[in-house]
């Protein structure tokens, strides 16, 4: 867990490859290319690259028609932009019309920092998962991010990644392969389920182990790069095997991994869950550390929702043997 | 989704239709201007008239069965739509994505029935389809959508968008070095949407004088005339200040939209914009320049009346 | 339950009384005045009412600007362009802020029926309740639209009021009276709660009713016109009484009513639930009622969902007391 | 959030500030012009330019201090922001939400921390706040905030938004009989957006003539010159085809700001630009067109040889 690299910089790297292979690729941005890592393409292959300047609708309507011109197209802004600014043309453009956009978006959540609230993307999750038709993928880390990008380049249709600004410890194994669509168990444990994406996930990691190390508490640990669609059966058996679940996300409540889960579990394995997320109000300027700190985003914070299933899960349990 | 190539409602032989006709074929060179092409096979103004009437009356039954539609944004676009797919364009109705044809893009989706009509006639689906109109289970939608209706190339009904979608369109054909062009259709009340101006931009900024918008300006919007809503003019001084060559034609004269879209073939450099004078409810004397039927059908009576003006 | 009224027709009336009383009322269109019903206040007071052509973002922000000023500022369109349009707007200008901009969408839903997808608002309430600041709510008919219209124009802030475009039959009688963030308990029950919203309201009593008739289960059904805030304690007392939830709504299963509840309920109280909501995919051209057919939003939808819920319920307590 | 009136930084007397002073106080025929009225108080042209440098170092102290931020964009805008908040604006330091104020909205938010400095001089809060920029809890924020800096009229940060909300302003005070005028500053990358365009649009159609726009044309965007990335010329030519009156002046030359602002106030029926042509990173050789600069903050030794060019 030494090396860190941010999820930007291996876009940057895996758009090279991909275009390197592929001279179907088109790359758009939207005036942040030096931000989101699309100028190393850019640089490699400028015909192919298209800065749209700070015009967002405008470069979501000329992604879809060259990607109903064949083309294979990553348009990429920061998450807000990317969600929030051009959202209704992502529905007519892009989603109901299946067309094969990766929208690739850097900077998402509030570990963008002292830029403030207009830069913190704590929404687009949630935007995203709104739209028929589109994959959601927020990637663990530098090598997951590599490969769902990929991924992404190898299936037709409209996909969401988002990546983050800061460096972010490297989780997975060299030999790790992402699955689209599936979960990674990170830890097994019996006591409760932790469900966490993008940077939540080494702070889930965290928690685990001081819960155990402390309290003996015994958690499972599940990644869900993919956002949408869901790996309902790993959601199923955690509900079922550890009768708890704790999803942690630098996103809103609102729409997010949890209301997600939680719609899962509701319709088919009803247990005590906990939600680390953001609470219904914006961020502001502050260092990534703290900003997490003021959102509830700590391994502390994990640990007292696993704290509180627990408890939720072993009064149940009491209630169930003692009958009524 | 294949259908059958003529239609039975009385539509135009297919080889009118640019090079899917014997003498066009595939042969590149001939090609390259479907307007230079068609020179030989002119057909007569007259029926070109004849056809705009017959459009108009599709047009006017497809609402006024369905129920609810836009007319009046319909029957102002009809001779534009008629010079495109019957003397501007290449295109192959029985082949909607041959990847030569020249593309046409309905921006304004709200007038998917002239569209409809139009395709229709042009051989991409029966003739006797155009009445499922807005019904449930039918390819023709309330507005245009791509991923059912044969000769639709975009989803559309959110006003704005065509244009950066059109873009996408002419930069794909020059990285392809394919010589199609591409034709997208605005309205005038849609030029107040943003995004219209930001693709503005960006087309004058990569040159893409393979794109010709043209503006329907009939003058309209939704809630009145578009000077009282909110004031456009002078509408082609903004094109030219956005970088575009800016044409002004008759919107219902045929030859006028055809010397226009052969001046747009001819610029090299910049993008070209038609702004097409047009009339609301054209055709249609209780119809013209009525606020009322942007968005209304006509009734039983008001169809009969209006079927007999277009007789 | 004869009468019937569309609720933008209720909002057109309503602005046209909250103007004469209040002169500080001003009110945005972006030409669609004449489908919102907002003309109604513009013929009557032309100085106070500006319509902004085809612009939904600009509306937003001449809508923020003119309340940083003192206005109280009601701005109306499709709810799909209220919504996906303009988000960014929304969110930097309006929510942040909080500035006292009241958006009343009319349109809302599939129910608008042949326009097609392009003009059907599946997914504005949860991007709406993504919006730190705002209050959404989606009145059950005329009556209460009327008053949370009023509701909105005496309180300071955000608000979301999301309409229809059809007819729909009036629920409430003349005393009714709205009371912000407050659950409505249309019937009382015990088997199981349906909560519902705006057109799905009518079809859950009509569900709850044949339940009863045809198969004795007894549903307490509950509106919950303010999805945001949500009225936790009606919900987590329909948990703790009725064992089983169902909600109904004319939205996405995404980010909408469902999910919200379900976030609730699985923090305290978790209950097997069934969500009535348009799944993962955009609707087409048709008539009102063939759309919810295919969307699944019937009553006959309602039952079964019901009748899920009931089913795990019991198995649920039949493991209870049977213990492992 | 009541704040002292004078900052112990250095800051010019309140009474410069405009009609604060005693002798234009609350008397509205003074207040008319703060243009007017604020003659014979006339600071020497000197003292505006000791001024325009000390904003210089504050800005880059303020970001070499946070670490990050956008120099270049401030340092483009300063000469600006002390003709607005030292010459043409009438406005009161002590009481930040006065009604009669001319109101400043910065649409390119990025440029928060040139807009404090100025706040700061003019004695809306103690310029000993300033190093607090983009620091937790602080009420510098990186992007303004207008929920707590006084002063601040608008949230921005997501380009393209300040024009429309000016809009809003300058209708509230038509309808409201005051007589305040509207002012808001845009970059050049920021006329990109189509949002920017949708209210060119309306803000002359309402005829807007309490409203100056003030763009500042420093040439360069954020991935590059503009002219490379997203070609705007001829920049006031879209302007004048919106409906504005457009003015071109040197960005850098008060006297030039200051007549445009008096022309722009004698115009009726129509709102002015006023296009200030500036040089990114204005005032520090080495930042001075340089990309580089557009987003990233001086490190020590930088901030020290550029506060040397600036004493
Ligand atoms: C983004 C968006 N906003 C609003 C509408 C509703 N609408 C449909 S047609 C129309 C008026 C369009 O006017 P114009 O472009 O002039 O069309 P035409 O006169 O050719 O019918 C409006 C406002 C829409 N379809 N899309
Ligand atoms: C909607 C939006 N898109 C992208 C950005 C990221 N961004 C910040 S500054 C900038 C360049 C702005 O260029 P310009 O308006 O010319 O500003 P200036 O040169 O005055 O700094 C960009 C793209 C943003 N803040 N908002
Ligand atoms: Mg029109
Ligand atoms: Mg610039």
């Amino acid at each position: 867990m030494a090396r860190e690299e941010s999820t930007r910089e291996a876009y940057g790297r895996t758009l090279v490859e991909l275009g390197e292979a592929n001279p179907n690729i088109v790359v758009l941005d939207a005036d942040l290319a030096r931000s989101t890592q699309s100028q190393m393409f850019g640089h490699k292959f400028p015909s192919r690259f298209f800065d749209l300047g700070l015009a967002e609708q405008n470069m979501i309507g000329i992604a879809a028609g060259l990607a109903a011109s064949g083309k294979t197209v990553f348009a990429s802004t920061f998450a807000v932009f990317a969600s929030a600014r051009c959202f209704d043309q992502l529905r007519m453009s892009i989603a109901q019309p299946r067309l094969n956009v990766k929208i690739v978006a850097s900077h998402g959540g509030i570990t963008v920092g002292e830029d403030g609230f207009s830069h913190h993307a704590i929404e687009d999750v949630g935007l995203m998962c709104s739209l028929p038709g589109f994959t959601v993928i927020v990637p663990t880390d530098a090598v997951e991010a590599a490969q769902a990008i990929r991924a992404a380049a190898a299936l037709l249709g409209p996909f969401y990644i988002r990546l983050s600004r800061p460096k972010t410890p490297v989780i997975h194994e060299d030999g790790y392969r992402f699955v689209l669509g599936k979960a990674v168990t990170l830890r097994p444990g019996r006591d409760a389920t932790i469900i966490a994406i993008g940077v939540m996930v080494a702070l889930a990691l965290e928690a685990a182990h001081r819960l155990r190390e402390i309290e003996g508490i015994d958690c499972r640990v599940l990644t869900m790069p993919t956002v949408k669609p869901l790996d309902e059966e790993a959601i199923l058996q955690a509900a079922r095997e550890t009768g708890a679940i704790v999803t942690a996300e630098e996103h809103l409540l609102q729409g997010g991994l949890g209301s997600r889960v939680a719609q899962v579990v509701s319709s088919h394995q009803p247990v005590p869950m906990a939600f680390i997320a953001i609470k219904d109000v914006y961020s502001r300027s502050g260092k990534p550390a703290q900003l997490m700190e003021r959102c509830g985003l700590t391994a502390e914070d994990i640990m007292d929702g696993v704290r509180g299933v627990v408890l939720r899960k072993a009064r149940q349990m009491a209630f169930r043997l003692g009958g009524r | 989704m294949k259908i059958g190539a003529s239609s039975p409602g009385g539509s135009l032989p297919d080889k009118r239709c640019g090079p899917t006709s014997a003498s066009a074929g595939n042969n590149p060179a001939e090609a390259v201007s479907s307007l230079a092409t068609q020179k030989g096979q002119d057909r007569p103004e007259a029926e070109l008239e004849r056809l705009a009437k017959s459009l108009r009356r599709h047009i006017i039954t497809m609402i006024g069965t369905a129920g609810s539609g836009h007319t009046g944004g319909c029957l102002s676009a009809v001779e534009v739509l008629v010079a495109l797919y019957f003397k501007i364009m290449r295109h192959r109705p029985q082949d909607p994505r041959w990847p030569e044809r020249d593309r046409f893009i309905l921006s304004k989706g709200h007038a998917a029935p002239a569209l409809y009509a139009t395709l229709a006639e042009a051989g991409y689906f029966p003739v006797a389809e155009l009445p499922t109109l807005r019904k449930m289970d039918s390819r023709l939608q309330g507005h245009t959508d791509r991923t059912i209706t044969p000769g639709v190339e975009m989803s559309a009904g959110s006003l704005g968008q065509g244009l950066s979608f059109s873009i996408g369109v002419a930069l794909a054909g020059r990285l392809d070095s394919k010589d199609y062009r591409v034709y997208v259709l605005l309205g005038d009340g849609e030029c107040d949407e943003g995004q219209v101006w930001e693709a503005a931009i960006s087309a004058a900024h990569f040159k893409l004088d393979n794109l010709t918008a043209i503006v329907d300006h009939n003058k309209q919007q939704l809630d009145g005339w578009c000077s009282d809503i909110m004031n456009l003019e002078p509408l082609a001084e903004k094109w030219r200040a956005f970088g575009w060559q800016a044409i002004e034609v008759d919107g219902h004269s045929i030859p006028q939209i055809l010397s226009a879209a052969e001046q747009a073939r001819a610029t090299k450099g910049k993008p070209t914009v038609i702004i097409a004078h047009t009339i609301k409810g054209k055709g249609v004397s209780f119809m013209e320049n009525n606020l009322e039927f942007h968005g209304r059908a006509p009734n039983a009576e008001e169809l009969a009346q209006a079927l007999k003006e277009l007789e």
